[in-house]
């Protein structure tokens, strides 16, 4: 049956026309999966760090314990949001607030199939390295309005961090738009159908994840909440459901880095056999489970190193890339 | 008109702030405390404020028979608790005169080491946990494992074993345990290179520990550091070499040391022994002498007056107990020489200028346990 | 950190960290397919060793089909932390005296020992059991002979 | 059982130890009974001067301790050199309650905690100490748990009695 038949959906279909409809049905659907996403991730971290470390991992709530995060939402939902006397208290509200609004705007442009994307826009890249760079800001703000120390230097790090990283992040990224000459997200993917952008560019793709990790704040970059260092970093004060967001934002925006990757340099929903969606949602998570993978792998960079790493060598190796990115495009 | 500030100008009170790391705080194990002063993340002067563990067993040694201070001695270092027991024992063998039989020290030897060698797995892998990787801590837990089930097997504990007796040991070692010994030696043998391959090799390890906490040799014997990380610094020092006592004079094994005295130093003189501790497990296990492993002592123990010190190498340094005696089964006054209480002291020294991220890997790489230091 | 660090160290530090960094997710990712080590424990119980140190236990003798504690008080001297309290009583007049009742606290209890090593009559073991906890701390207390009794 | 090394260093340390506190007995002692071979005592002084001499030697100091002796404090330093003989010397340097030996902390840097602990633990000021305070009581404490007298009661009396 056709949904337009219906007279009250026609009446607003008339009125609202079939763009906004189809913001409104993706919006919906974006608030649904951004939950239920870094529930899901939160569980296969907890079990690769099992299994890796030769342990079941949660095992209880669930086969395999896959609720077991949906359970844990519950119990944070429940908990008492504390806070701290001496803290800035709006701005300690208002931070868990803003940090998810990155994570659920980004999601409006990536196009998980040819039919699949919220909105089309044609500075897509654009807007999501815009607004990816307010969780920064609101790291910033729950770090400062905290009245920790240990707070305040975790948002100190993260901002330093965020702004060093952006760049070798945007320096790689720039190759791959010289290469498809467009910003929209659909045609960069359209402009790799035969052969992925990744047999192109193969360091701008490994910067890229390398800067995405470090950006999404993931060990071995975790600075920011080296537990061992500060004990949990920018949301030490943080309790019950703000913390929650807090981690959703961190997941979500692990798999929004990974999607940009996957749509940059993995051939966003190309693959053999199966529809678009599936081979997209394959390869994020795919590289979800690099970054997962990496992290219960390695120690954890120092400050000054890190920030050596981005300014000394990555920095340098992206320029190279770009300029010789752009000397092959042109000769050819 | 802009005036510029030079470095002297700013006053550098003004930019100071404090930090309390600790009481409670993931990676001081235990309960220990750092004041901070910090310039950005720099530490300018740090203060360790210890204590938080003080349970007096000094005073207690006082109101109690030299039996029933046995078990306080494996709850001041609980990570090396087999070794602090044995060292006790001991003491009050040399203040009686009391003759072990070699079994009986073969045996102390053994466990001893075993315990070392799960003291020092615990030491590393807590350290690279302080730097960040998780998951060679559990690797390492995964071996110390093996050791706890091993030693629980012929002492029945896990951590405080209290298993040495005066005048020997009590329960005499069975095959299955020395079977189990030998497997465990071939296991671990067998890890290393998974150790190295995850840490040792790791650049990111390396860039962290290397240059780091520096311990000089001129400090390291100033401030009496004793153990792996006198060793560390460059100091060939070992009780178990330079007063053997226990039979130890019958083992060929080295003395690993490094003359860096940075972490990564540290960390390697602490893998290097622990492969010298398979070797002596190894040929203590191939000379088991036959015998009993219990001398006969009397029920309680009555020691003549007079003083004696006796040391021994525990899994952080040089252990000492000074135990005067007034000839009644009391004894006057035990006191205990803590390793960690004098390496915990030089970090007073050499914190400074060091990031806060150092501090951790630094306090890692000493390896201290801090009920030993509160004793 | 370090002040001679010219071009070429800077490149081979780069290829050497590298490889140092894809050797251990190699090691990681082998350990992702083995199977687990830990012990599930509420559904696997592991099995005590016979050395296995316990609360204190009286021995069950096949001679008198009973203890042989004769209340001589001993370990309660022994003991550490004083929590043993033992009880005794002569059957009749001139009789030797046997242990009627034998507390221990177990809560208070740090399992060094002693009281096996000096019971003269070597009556005491420990038990096996590891799953010893309690809803108040009145039920660390027991009588030893009153569980004796039980096992008959 | 004495190496030539280990005697000759005796002998010097004697030598230079009477030298340096003409009044202390210096003996030695048999080692395989009480752990250490030279055995100094002294009244009252000596503690900096035998410090220096033993730092001269390359000795390391082991570790810093007190014995309370109800009427006045016995001092005891163990001092020990592993880099040739492995000698170890004990100082015992008897101090009225009231009058204090000078810190050694000038001369071992170690002696700082140690020196504290001392303090914390007796009562002991030492004199010229750079940082006397409490360090493993409480800083407001009033008592020091390890003299003779404090926690005794005719209860712990009745137990030792009992025990003993």
């Amino acid at each position: 049956m056709n949904m337009t038949q219906l007279p009250i959906i026609k009446d607003v279909y008339g009125f609202l026309g079939p763009d906004l409809m189809a913001c409104v049905t993706g919006l919906l659907l974006i608030l649904m999966f951004v939950p239920l996403n870094s529930a899901f991730l939160v569980w296969v971290e907890r079990k690769v760090a099992g299994h890796i470390q030769l342990r079941p991992g949660p095992m209880e709530v669930g086969p395999h314990g896959i609720l077991q995060s949906l359970i844990d939402a519950v119990k944070l939902m429940c908990k008492e949001m504390i806070t701290p006397d001496l803290a800035d208290k709006y701005l300690f509200w208002i931070a868990p607030c803003t940090v998810v609004i990155p994570a659920i705007v980004c999601f409006v442009v990536i196009p998980f199939s040819p039919i699949m994307q919220v909105r089309e826009l044609n500075v897509g890249i654009l807007l999501i390295f815009a607004f990816s760079s307010i969780s920064g800001l609101s790291i910033l703000m729950g770090g400062w309005a905290s009245n920790n120390k240990y707070s305040l230097i975790g948002a100190v790090r993260a901002v330093a961090q965020s702004i060093a990283y952006e760049i070798p992040l945007l320096l790689s990224t720039m190759s791959v738009i010289i290469m498809s000459n467009s910003l929209k997200m659909s045609e960069i993917v359209a402009a790799q159908s035969p052969v992925w952008n990744f047999v192109w560019q193969p360091v701008a793709a490994i910067i890229f994840i390398i800067c995405t990790t470090a950006e999404t704040n993931r060990a071995p970059f975790d600075l920011v909440e080296a537990e061992s260092e500060l004990v949990s970093g920018f949301h030490t004060e943080y309790t019950g459901m703000r913390d929650a967001l807090f981690f959703m934002a961190e997941y979500t925006a692990m798999f929004i880095g990974s999607s940009m990757a996957v749509v940059l340099f993995f051939g966003g929903w190309y693959g053999p056999f199966f529809s678009g969606i599936f081979w997209f949602v394959l390869k994020a998570y795919l590289l979800v489970f690099v970054t997962v993978w990496i992290r219960w792998t390695f120690p954890r960079l120092r400050f000054d190193q890190l920030m050596n790493f981005a300014w000394k060598v990555l920095i340098p190796i992206s320029l190279l890339n770009l300029l010789v990115t752009a000397i092959v495009i042109k000769v050819l | 008109m802009l005036t510029i500030k030079t470095i002297d100008d700013i006053n550098i009170n003004e930019r100071l702030y404090q930090l309390n790391l600790g009481p409670q705080h993931p990676s001081t194990h235990g309960v220990l405390h750092f004041l901070l002063t910090l310039d950005g993340e720099v530490v300018v002067k740090a203060e360790m404020l210890i204590g938080y563990t003080h349970r007096g067993h000094e005073k207690m040694a006082e109101n109690r028979i030299y039996e029933q201070f046995y078990p306080n001695t494996a709850r001041m270092d609980y990570l090396s608790g087999m070794i602090f027991n044995t060292g006790y024992c001991e003491t009050v063998e040399k203040l009686c005169g009391i003759e072990v039989p070699k079994r009986a020290q073969y045996v102390r030897v053994i466990t001893s080491e075993l315990n070392r060698v799960a003291s020092h797995l615990l030491g590393i892998m807590d350290f690279v946990m302080g730097i960040g990787a998780y998951t060679p801590f559990l690797y390492g837990w995964d071996d110390r494992e093996q050791i706890l089930d091993l030693l629980e097997t012929i002492s029945g504990s896990r951590l405080t074993y209290n298993y040495s007796r005066f005048g020997g040991v009590r329960v005499d070692v069975d095959q299955a345990f020395c079977d189990g010994a030998r497997r465990f030696v071939d296991r671990l043998r067998g890890r290393f290179k998974l150790y190295k391959d995850l840490i040792t090799d790791n650049i990111i390890f390396i860039k962290r520990t290397i240059g780091v906490g520096v311990i000089s040799k001129d400090v390291a014997l100033d401030y009496g550091v004793t153990g792996p990380t006198l060793r560390g610094s460059g100091v060939k020092y070992d009780v178990r070499k330079n007063e053997p006592y226990s039979s130890y004079q019958d083992f060929k094994f080295e003395i690993p040391t490094k003359e860096e005295g940075d972490c990564m130093a540290r960390y390697l003189v602490r893998m290097a022994e622990m492969e010298q501790s398979l070797n002596i497990i190894e040929q203590a296990l191939d000379n088991l002498p036959e015998g009993p492993v219990r001398a006969d002592v009397p029920r309680f123990i009555t020691p003549p007056a007079g003083d004696c010190y006796h040391s021994f190498e525990s899994a952080r340094g040089a252990v000492g107990y000074y135990i005067v005696s007034d000839g009644t089964r009391i004894p006057y006054r035990i006191k205990v020489r803590a390793p960690s209480f004098s390496n915990l002291f030089v970090m007073n020294k050499i914190l400074p200028g060091h990031f806060v991220a150092d501090l951790v890997a630094i306090f890692g790489s000493i390896d201290v346990t801090v009920p030993e230091i509160d004793r | 950190m370090n002040t001679s660090y010219g071009f070429k160290e800077y490149v081979k530090d780069i290829f050497t960290g590298s490889k140092s960094l894809v050797i251990g997710m190699g090691v990681t990712l082998k350990r992702l397919f083995q199977p687990i080590v830990t012990v599930q424990y509420p559904r696997q119980k592991p099995i005590m060793t016979p050395h296995f140190r316990g609360h204190i236990e009286a021995i069950l003798f096949d001679d008198n089909k009973s203890h042989h504690c004769v209340a001589c008080g001993l370990c309660a001297r022994t003991c550490p932390s004083h929590v043993i309290k033992v009880q005794g009583e002569k059957t009749k007049a001139g009789d030797k005296k046997y242990g009627k009742k034998y507390f221990i606290d177990f809560t208070k209890c740090s399992l060094c020992g002693l009281c096996v090593d000096v019971c003269p009559e070597k009556t005491l073991k420990f038990s096996n059991e590891y799953e010893l906890a309690f809803f108040s701390r009145w039920d660390g207390v027991m009588d030893l002979m009153q569980r004796l009794e039980e096992r008959k | 059982m004495l190496t030539e090394g280990q005697k000759k260093l005796l002998e010097e340390l004697k030598n230079s130890l009477a030298k340096s506190v003409s009044e202390a007995k210096i003996s030695e002692s048999d080692y395989a009974r009480t752990g250490y071979h030279l055995e100094f005592k002294s009244s009252q002084t000596g503690s900096r001067r035998v410090a220096k001499e033993m730092k001269r030697k390359q000795f390391n100091l082991e570790t810093v301790t007190a014995v309370d002796f109800i009427d006045s404090f016995e001092i005891v330093y163990l001092y020990f050199n592993y880099y040739q003989d492995n000698i170890r010397v004990i100082v015992r340097i008897r101090v009225p309650k009231n009058e204090p030996p000078f810190t050694i902390s000038a001369v071992y840097p170690e002696a700082i905690w140690l020196e504290r602990e001392v303090y914390d633990f007796f009562g002991i000021r030492f004199k010229e100490h750079p940082d006397l305070r409490r360090i493993l009581n409480p800083d407001d404490a009033v008592y020091f748990p390890l003299l003779k007298n404090f926690g005794k009661t005719k209860i712990t009396d009745e137990i030792d009695d009992m025990i003993c």
